[in-house]
């Protein structure tokens, strides 16, 4: 695989390019719709979520919360991300389709942004990131109704027991970006019968 | 809105086939960070090689401190002396000052001549093939004991128009070591 | 072969320009191919 | 096509039992999890560095404590004992334990650089005694190295202000 190589001058990374024009984070779900589920384990509910790497999955209330945090430090002492960096983390969790139909599943939002608004300079943004899933999907990064959800990604037709892994990219800049932004939102996961298979 | 999809991969699994369980999650960093190394001239390196006096050439501009032990001819001198003096030994002190420029307030370097005290090595004049043994060395009074920052010992060179001579050359490089690895107890080097 | 999604994917999916230089673009798309390949199968 | 959404109250899946419409049919499920994510110090960071102290962490003018990990071995750093504005010409200059670089991540990765300066060649990072290079180092979570940095100017022609290297970018990725 060619890697480009990526920093040109002193710190392309570092020259702080502020990541969101709009005024804070833009990809809070619709506050009126963010129900928070708890199901019994997530591991075995129909629509079963697990952590692939529990050192960065918090899943200490019973479900399944992706933290790279100091306070879900690595067993290592890792506490979240470098600045001025891109850091990429794959196989962090997966969603199985443990019910009886075919699911389309959605994923939603995909982009977390913060920028901060007064210096204008550091910001982060994580990418909720899919892995290539090794049977056919119609995998689509789509606008759900444009004006609420920013975009989501879509499975369509995903067979009792199939699975879909996901991992992150996270970018944080410029050098200063520590402890000055950080991302603290929710992802959506929601499972609906696939209309033509269950007519 | 333009629609973008992506079909991945072709053919289909057969239902409820678990595909391969990652390896547990992979990390990738990719972490830009400032790392600013200029070259000094030797004056201002970590090393400091200074000089005055007619002895001293900075030869070429090139920031790199030279001696010249004879000028072509005896005018280029500034104070108009002669050459050094036939079958006799000339020292100069101090031709040279070599001073601890570099970092750890209590950080000692020792200076040698790559690893020893004295070098010799024999010229010859390129004007009228005047032939001399050379000696460079730290003097009596000031062995090469480690210096910290900011401390400095001379080079003094003694120059012997009687010696007998094999085969001299016009010009010779000389190798000047400041390291804490000669320094008892070790520790950072300093340049 | 599956393409990997990049910051352009996530633009069009958010309807966000994103103000990010090419040179982090690039860095951001090589770890998004990289994840999406799940890490070692580059 | 129209694309609708619609949820239904999910209590009912609360204990896992089935929803109405017989047992592992549903008609929808969502699910929200938290997602955080922060930026740390480059000493508390996955991908750890940090100056390593001692004799020469006057080069070192961040130490990654606070922000990121950043060396300055020219004339802008004036925090040098010995005053010193770089490396000298014509010379090989070594500088030993310089930072240290940790993998805190959860998988074994391997170190590469690229480096960027008008002579970036002239300067390699070592992991020991100047004998193997970090490039190409292979880290296991957890695993760290102490790196010292060699500059050979020698027979190069540079002279007093000329720019060896000016940022360095370490790539951990899976091995």
């Amino acid at each position: 695989m060619d890697r480009r190589k990526f920093v040109a001058g002193l710190g392309a990374l570092a020259g702080g390019s502020a990541l969101a024009t709009g005024t804070g984070a833009f990809s809070s779900v619709e506050a009126g719709r963010n129900l928070s589920v708890s199901v019994a384990d997530d591991s075995n509910a129909y629509l079963g979520i697990e952590a692939l790497d529990d050192e960065y999955i918090d899943a200490t209330d019973g479900t399944l919360d992706i933290a790279l945090t100091e306070a879900n430090a690595t067993d290592e002492g890792g506490e979240g991300i470098n600045a001025n960096a891109v850091t990429g983390i794959s196989d962090l969790f997966k969603i199985t389709n443990q019910g009886s139909q075919n699911v389309d599943v959605f994923a939603q939002p995909l982009t977390f942004i913060q920028a901060d608004i007064d210096s204008g300079v550091e910001s982060i943004a994580v990418f909720l990131t899919p892995q290539d899933p090794d049977y056919n999907f119609l995998f689509d990064v789509i606008p759900i109704e444009p004006t609420t959800i920013p975009g989501s990604i879509a499975y369509k037709n995903v067979d009792p027991g199939n699975e879909l892994r996901f991992g992150l990219t996270a970018f944080a800049a410029p050098d200063t970006a520590t402890g000055t932004v950080e991302i603290n939102n929710s992802i959506s996961i929601t499972a609906e019968p696939n209309a033509e298979e269950n007519p | 809105m333009k629609r973008r999809s992506f079909v991945i991969g072709l053919g289909t699994v057969a239902a409820g086939s678990a595909a391969a369980v990652g390896t547990g999650a992979f990390t990738s960093v990719t972490a830009a960070r400032d790392v600013d190394v200029s070259v000094a001239d030797d004056a201002s390196g970590y090393l400091g090689l200074s000089a005055d006096g007619e002895y001293v050439t900075d030869d070429s501009g090139s920031g790199q401190v030279g001696l010249n032990l004879g000028g072509t001819d005896a005018a280029d001198r500034t104070d108009g002396g002669e050459a050094f003096n036939r079958q006799a030994t000339t020292t100069v002190e101090d031709v040279v000052t070599v001073e601890h420029q570099g970092s750890g307030t209590s950080n000692e370097v020792a200076v040698s001549f790559d690893g020893s005290q004295s070098t010799t090595f024999q010229l010859k004049t390129s004007s009228d093939g005047t032939e001399a043994e050379v000696t460079l060395d730290f003097g009596t009074d000031t062995t090469s004991s480690p210096l910290t920052p900011g401390e400095s010992v001379g080079i003094d060179v003694t120059v012997d128009t009687d010696a007998d001579v094999t085969d001299p050359v016009e010009t010779a490089d000389v190798t000047i070591l400041g390291s804490t690895d000669d320094v008892g107890g070790g520790g950072g080097g300093g340049g | 072969m599956s393409d990997a999604p990049t910051v352009n994917d996530y633009e069009e999916a958010a309807e966000k320009e994103l103000d990010i230089k090419q040179e982090d673009r690039d860095a951001i798309n090589t770890t998004l191919e990289q994840v999406f390949n799940g890490g070692s199968n580059e | 096509m129209e694309r609708r959404k619609f949820v239904v109250g999910l209590g009912a899946l609360a204990s896992g039992s089935a929803a109405a419409m017989g047992t592992g049919a549903f008609s929808s499920v969502e699910a929200d999890r938290t997602i955080s994510v922060e930026v740390a110090d480059d000493s508390n960071a996955y991908l750890r560095l940090q100056g390593a102290g001692g004799v020469n962490s006057d080069y070192v003018t961040s130490d990654g404590t606070d922000g990121v990990l950043e060396i300055n071995l020219d004339s802008g750093n004036d925090s040098i004992a010995g005053d010193g504005d770089g490396v000298n010409p014509d010379a090989i200059t070594k500088i030993d334990d310089l930072f240290v670089v940790e993998n805190q991540g959860t998988q074994e990765v391997e170190i590469t650089l690229n480096k960027s300066g008008d002579n970036d060649g002239l300067a390699t990072f070592y992991i020991d005694d100047y004998s193997t290079t970090l490039d190409g180092t292979d880290l296991t979570a957890g695993a760290s190295e102490t790196i010292s940095l060699e500059i050979d100017t020698e027979g190069s022609g540079l002279t007093g202000g000329d720019e060896i290297l000016d940022s360095v970018t370490f790539n951990a990725d899976e091995v």
